[in-house]
């Protein structure tokens, strides 16, 4: 078989035994093929057991999802068996641990028993997927322990030599059945959590506040490890709302402060949501959302939270709320959104779900990017923390000043004070609808929503502009996808232009939150919704067949 | 020396505890300028209640937060600019209901914070209703047929928790109470002052106190000690129950580092961005 | 002169002497007249001291609003002199405490004086000013004596001496000044938060759980008084996150429960709210709004947290939102609420402001009207809590009972226990949207959409309602008034017959979130907006003035 | 007798403490059960996390909770009905984070609950974050250079909240956390049990616990002794450090009623809210 343009390598296990990492080390195999990639780790919301399983599509061109039907497939146990026999790609192959799994329709490979000489044998078995991986696409036996030394660093030498086993007795049944073309370019794999830690940091982050939550934790992790390299001090504190609240104070003291979530944490926040509407307190927050109401469905996708977090908080202010659809508009949308909270000194909520908190991608990473967070200071005279501008947007000092910094959550005149008064409560409220309006010509002046290909028209919002895209390419639709990249405040005129013109609608909520959103906020009828909410992503092939009866 | 008054109109209860609250307060930032703790380098915080209604009577940079967060408040400012002295005013209902939570989170991790509680045994601003100090049979509003809980003694609750500064003060002993606040605020680390804040409208506790507090002249050698004495209830004792040095949670965290004045600019951090992605 | 059509009796003075009181039994006497009256309390955040005033206004017919312009204005200090000197009705006068005011342009008399020789003279001025309108309205001092002897039992000789003397002196000045036509009807005066109480105890109310917060704890302290006498127990948690998980445990148990709170505690339910959209655990909410975000201004009113209230707590579930008029629907529409919510095990919101919580007004009080709560309960067979079934309404059984319970905050089965599986959380997803659609339908048929008179149209919610329909009587106007009492499930097919119409939208809300309501979900575009976001209730006079422009 | 299986797959990891944790709570229901407290009559609840999936493992009845507010959950449905027992299972994230709040106030107002906190060290469903009670110095993933927080003493907090049945267990001594469990279940008021729980992935205490933990073969006798031997480090103390007959929150707040049980009816309350009125 010759040079498969998509190649999809997909390992399943139980809970627990590297499939992730495994999964994380083929993409990184990819990469220095010069191909790209894409990751999704699908999970049940254990520690070890049950079944789970991750998904590596990669191309010479930019892949956008993962794919469900695997060309290589790797199944630890029965349990992965089971799930995945009936999605192996035409020319595909089941490759099962023969340990493990009674008998089935592939290759059986001794991975277990090939493990049992060294001390934790079911740590190993990820190095013997990648070997397998490895053995099936022809890579050279260098090129694999190069790979598996740098990739599985803890217990090398035994990594090392688990790895040519399994390589050994792999080639035998598989050897080169898959030939992957090879490219010279050079890019990044990154994860969508780390492209917003990244570009916040990268727009001047200097404290990242959060209390673990599926699917947002990793940004917790990914700056608590790398933090310090890059400025950022991370803390976890009791629980969300102490979150919310040491971020306010930060933003007080002159930080610039995010904090993350997904759900259920960010309704804690929403009365610290208010008081940062209401001290004009720049605030950053990252929710990424998970199937709700409730616990729901922790370690899976939705997009359930779109009308809580356009309406977030009691009382009425300006805020911004933005979703990134891939990888990269994450890394810039984190950067863009601390700097106008800095910029209107305003909440700004960055919504996002697992699908692209938790998958990998490969991308042009160019730090340079983004602009730089910096707030309208106050030069000279008298300060009065609220002054009453033309744009409603009053300037900042920070303390030690020997000016007195008043912020507070009662109304307030323009020092800062508490009042009661008619006029007061008037002019204050006036003042934020100045800057709601102000915010709203700003953002109005960016590119709020992003066009990709010709064709009819479908509209869609966050990661499952990736499904989209991906299932346009699977299924060689030309169609015209229309992605509000800000949903607050909404960019109406430009979606206006998709009046009368019945797009297609594509999301992953159960009530069509989105579709709503734009028929009643932009006045765009869907001429179809499709819609998905049984927590995992679209997969492209499914998708496509869908958008080619609707469109 | 900074002149603290400012254009807000006093509104608390003529008789009120907290009028000797914030003239303590005003003593202590004057000494506090004195021994070189600048009023430009306070910034305060205060909940919602009458307690709180300080934070409008003080000329000093601050926050005035929401309802039971104020702790949490002053522990994001002083991360953010550690150079900050910050002191979180409280209500009970708002440090030991609401917001409890915060305040033993803040003494267990040593955040070096100053947290002074008008301790009034009330809800003052909602109108009188029991907190979570007043008595067994208290008859507030929300229960008038008595308060059915037992009170916390949350000098108890703080010196478990691990606070490293803990007192209880009084306005009706003036200068000792503003030598608390001063000591709580040049004390390293997590200081919470207790004070019995009588309330003339809901819990007019003056008498009681008159009667039955009296100064400590000397800090409990051991935490048993300082429990001990913390429980006691006639006299209901005034003073420093303890005073420990122990590193705090900023210097523990971010060792020597001042998020805000040793901000890592624009060309540093793509530069560290860089390198970390290419070394991988 | 002759009987006053209308007659608006204010009195002011610092907070704590009396004031609120001495309003309360005007609309006291007034009742005992014949008379309907609407009391409203203007106060301040603070316990004593600033300026606090309370305005009746009476009629033989039913009144809606206070008139900022008095006919008889009892002020004990300067302050209030200086608040309301401008505001007394043509024909009105102004009768202040010679003892504390300098010189005014109206009646003084030794208020102060006369109390001295009491134990705590500041807290009887009240009593005083009841004096002065028992002398300005002609009441016989026996009757004022009965009626201070009621309202005043606390030190009761005193206050009859006391208010005796008052009567004397200001019979002098003031005697007969208004005569007060009288009736022989019969009602009762209750508060907007009394209303709501008393209906939800109607309806079944088993337990209360509330933390005080303005404007909402009247009901709690209601509750607390009076709880023991109607079956009902008030509970008082350590803050919002407790009432809202006590009250959904309670609910599992079978207990009706509610909730009552204003903005910044709501926005803390935020989580339970979506816990109980997952388990299905009917839950009544009381929030009363004040201006808003934050802490804003709390002993005032707005409209400012509809957009939170419609689309609370993360992930999509049904839920029942409405908004009282008047303190009649406010007694009805808890008990419909609380019936709803078991009725089809949802959360609901009972959505008010501080203007009607905290008014009081007459009213034929009819506890038999409400329905009892109810829900569908398991008969017999194999208990499923989450049985899927046509309606999505699974039958409920409470412990104790040999049937195993489960209710979950995960995606769950039928018999509830927690489901990944794609199939799984699709099927409760659906069971969700089934009911919403069952509970669309059941709260289409009932009288979801209010209307009052006939002419041009106007649209208004909540207590605005009240100061529409007086301004309406106040400037002579006629006019369609549109109230949606439900605003989720939106009833827009009723609303839709107002599409086209352009009708004067009002409400106090800086932004025009109900006018956006309208607009975006009905399709209704307000002919014009008339916005206050003072925190103040509207004025009658000023209102009909500037309907009369808009319409 | 009920049988306590599910259908649910357990899930937790193989050696996890939780499995004897789960044995002990059968073997305590089924004692329960010989005592006259009928599986019917019990009401559970969990938090989420590891220990939260317990309640997927017992055929009890119950309310699945969030993270932190069990103890809030069980509070509503005694209330509700005080005919149920209730037992709130929790995680020490949960039960001392993120709603610590909730735990104290139900030892303060000595509520009638029983909280059984499976105390891991470890946010484990999260992968292995430091929890309140992990050692300082504890490696997780928000803390790569060490948990620079000191670790709570629950026990020691609850016994100054008020809780009137306090004690700690441990799954390696399974009869006596099953009889812990008992005891705690069939004490009027607050019981609460922290277990020490090893988590065999992030957090392996087994061999610590199997050392240093020994069994008290008494109850002391004052609070201050109960203190004491709750800080006791080595050995680890094992057993009930308090049990206190007190008069409970429900029975003190409506003394002998129920309300889900004597429900006033319709008639009822329409006649006494007329007559309220009436005699206005
Ligand atoms: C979340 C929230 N809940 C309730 C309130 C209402 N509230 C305002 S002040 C207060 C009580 C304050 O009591 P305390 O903290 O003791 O302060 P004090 O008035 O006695 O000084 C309450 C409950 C609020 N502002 N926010
Ligand atoms: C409000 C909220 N915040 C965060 C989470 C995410 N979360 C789920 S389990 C868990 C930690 C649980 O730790 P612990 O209570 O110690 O239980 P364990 O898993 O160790 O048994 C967290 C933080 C959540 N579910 N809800
Ligand atoms: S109510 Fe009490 S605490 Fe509040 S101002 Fe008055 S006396 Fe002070
Ligand atoms: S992670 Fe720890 S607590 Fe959770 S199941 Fe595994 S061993 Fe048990
Ligand atoms: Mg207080
Ligand atoms: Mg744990």
């Amino acid at each position: 078989m010759k040079d498969h343009a998509r190649f999809t390598f997909l390992v399943g296990g139980k809970a627990g035994t590297g499939v992730k990492s495994a999964a994380t080390a083929a993409a990184e195999l990819f990469r220095r093929l010069g191909r790209r990639s894409f990751q999704n780790d699908d999970y049940q919301s254990l520690i070890r057991g049950g079944h789970s399983f991750s998904t590596v599509t990669s191309a010479c061109h930019p892949v956008f999802s993962q794919y469900r039907r695997a060309d290589l497939a790797v199944c630890f146990d029965e349990r992965s068996v089971d799930a995945h026999r009936d999605h192996i790609a035409d020319k595909g192959v089941l490759v099962y641990d023969q340990d493990k799994v009674e008998d089935a329709d592939g290759i059986g490979l001794p991975l277990s028993e090939l493990a049992g000489e060294y001390p934790r044998p079911d740590l190993m078995l990820g190095v013997g997927a990648l070997a397998v991986l490895g053995a099936a696409i022809g890579l050279k036996q260098v090129e694999l322990a190069e790979l598996v030394g740098d990739e599985y660093a803890r217990g090398k030498q035994d990594n090392l030599k688990y790895a040519a086993a399994v390589y050994e007795k792999a080639t035998e049944s598989l050897k080169g059945r898959f030939e992957l073309a090879r490219t010279e370019e050079d890019f990044t794999n990154i994860g969508g959590n780390e492209a917003v830690a990244l570009g916040a940091a990268a727009a001047g982050l200097d404290l990242y506040f959060a209390y673990p939550m599926t699917p947002a934790t990793s940004i917790l992790h990914f700056l608590a490890a790398h933090g310090p390299d890059l400025g950022v001090v991370a803390v976890h504190p009791e629980n969300e709302i102490a979150v919310v609240n040491m971020a306010i104070g930060a933003a007080f003291a002159g930080a610039r402060a995010m904090v993350g979530t997904s759900g259920g944490g960010y309704a804690l926040m929403q009365e610290g949501f208010s008081l940062a509407g209401m001290t004009e307190a720049p605030l950053l927050c990252v929710v990424s959302s998970r199937p709700g109401p409730s616990t729901g469905v922790p370690t899976y996708t939705a997009q359930a939270d779109l009308n809580l977090v356009l309406n977030s908080g009691h009382g009425e202010f300006p805020r911004v709320v933005a979703s990134p659809g891939t990888v990269e508009q994450a890394f810039c949308l984190a950067a863009d959104l601390l700097t106008l909270a800095w910029r209107f000194q305003v909440p700004a909520v960055l919504l996002t779900e697992k699908h692209l908190s938790e998958c990998r991608m490969s991308l042009d990473f160019r730090p340079d990017r983004p602009a730089w967070a910096e707030p309208v200071t106050h030069a000279e005279g008298e300060f009065r923390r609220y002054r009453i501008t033309g744009d409603g947007v009053s300037p900042l000092l920070f303390p030690p000043s020997d000016e007195v910094i008043k912020w507070s959550s009662y109304e307030h005149d323009e020092a800062g004070y508490t009042t009661e008064a008619r006029p007061g409560i008037t002019a204050m409220q006036d003042k934020r609808l100045a800057k709601a309006a102000t915010l709203e010509q700003a953002v109005g002046e960016l590119d709020t929503v992003r066009v990709h290909g010709e064709g009819p028209l479908i509209v869609t919002w966050g990661s499952t502009l990736m499904s989209v895209l991906e299932a346009l390419e699977f299924g060689g639709i030309a169609a015209r996808v229309v992605q509000p990249l800000f949903l607050e405040p909404l960019p109406v005129r430009r979606l206006a232009e998709l009046r009368g013109r019945k797009p297609v609608v594509v999301e992953q909520s159960a009530t069509g939150s989105f579709a709503r959103l734009l028929r009643e906020r932009a006045g765009v009828e869907p001429g179809a919704e499709i819609r998905q909410y049984d927590g995992r992503p679209f997969d492209p092939e499914e998708l496509a067949a869908r958008l080619k009866e609707a469109l | 020396m900074r002149n603290l008054k400012t254009p807000a109109e006093n509104t608390w209860c003529p008789g009120c505890g907290n009028f000797g609250i914030l003239s303590a307060v005003r003593k202590a930032v004057a000494r506090l300028e004195d021994e070189g703790v600048t009023a430009s380098r306070l910034a305060i915080s205060a909940g919602i209640g009458c307690h709180a209604k300080i934070f409008d009577y003080l000329a000093l940079s601050g926050f005035y937060s929401i309802h039971g967060r104020e702790m949490a408040t002053v522990q994001g400012m002083k991360l953010a600019n550690p150079d900050l002295s910050v002191i979180a005013f409280a209500g009970d209902g708002d440090a030991y209901g609401e917001g409890l939570v915060h305040l033993l989170f803040a003494a267990k991790r040593n955040a070096d914070i100053t947290v002074v509680v008008h301790d009034n045994g009330v809800y003052g601003l909602t109108t009188g209703q029991f907190t979570p100090t007043s008595p067994e049979g208290f008859k507030g509003p929300s229960t008038p047929g008595g308060n059915v809980e037992r009170p916390f003694n949350p000098l108890a609750l703080m010196l478990e928790a691990g606070a490293t500064f803990v007192a209880r003060g009084y306005p009706g002993s003036l200068d000792h109470l503003a030598d608390l606040i001063v000591r709580a605020v040049r004390h390293r680390g997590c200081s919470f002052i207790d004070v019995l804040q009588p309330c003339v409208t809901y819990n007019d506790t003056y008498d009681r106190y008159n009667e039955h507090a009296g100064l400590m002249d000397d800090t409990p050698a051991t935490l048993d000690e300082a429990l001990a004495r913390a429980r006691q209830e006639d006299p209901l004792l005034l003073g420093v129950f303890r005073d420990e040095d122990k590193p705090t949670f900023h210097e523990k965290l971010m060792p020597d580092r001042n998020p805000v004045r040793d901000r890592l600019d624009r060309a540093s951090r793509i530069r560290r961005m860089t390198t970390l992605y290419n070394n991988r």
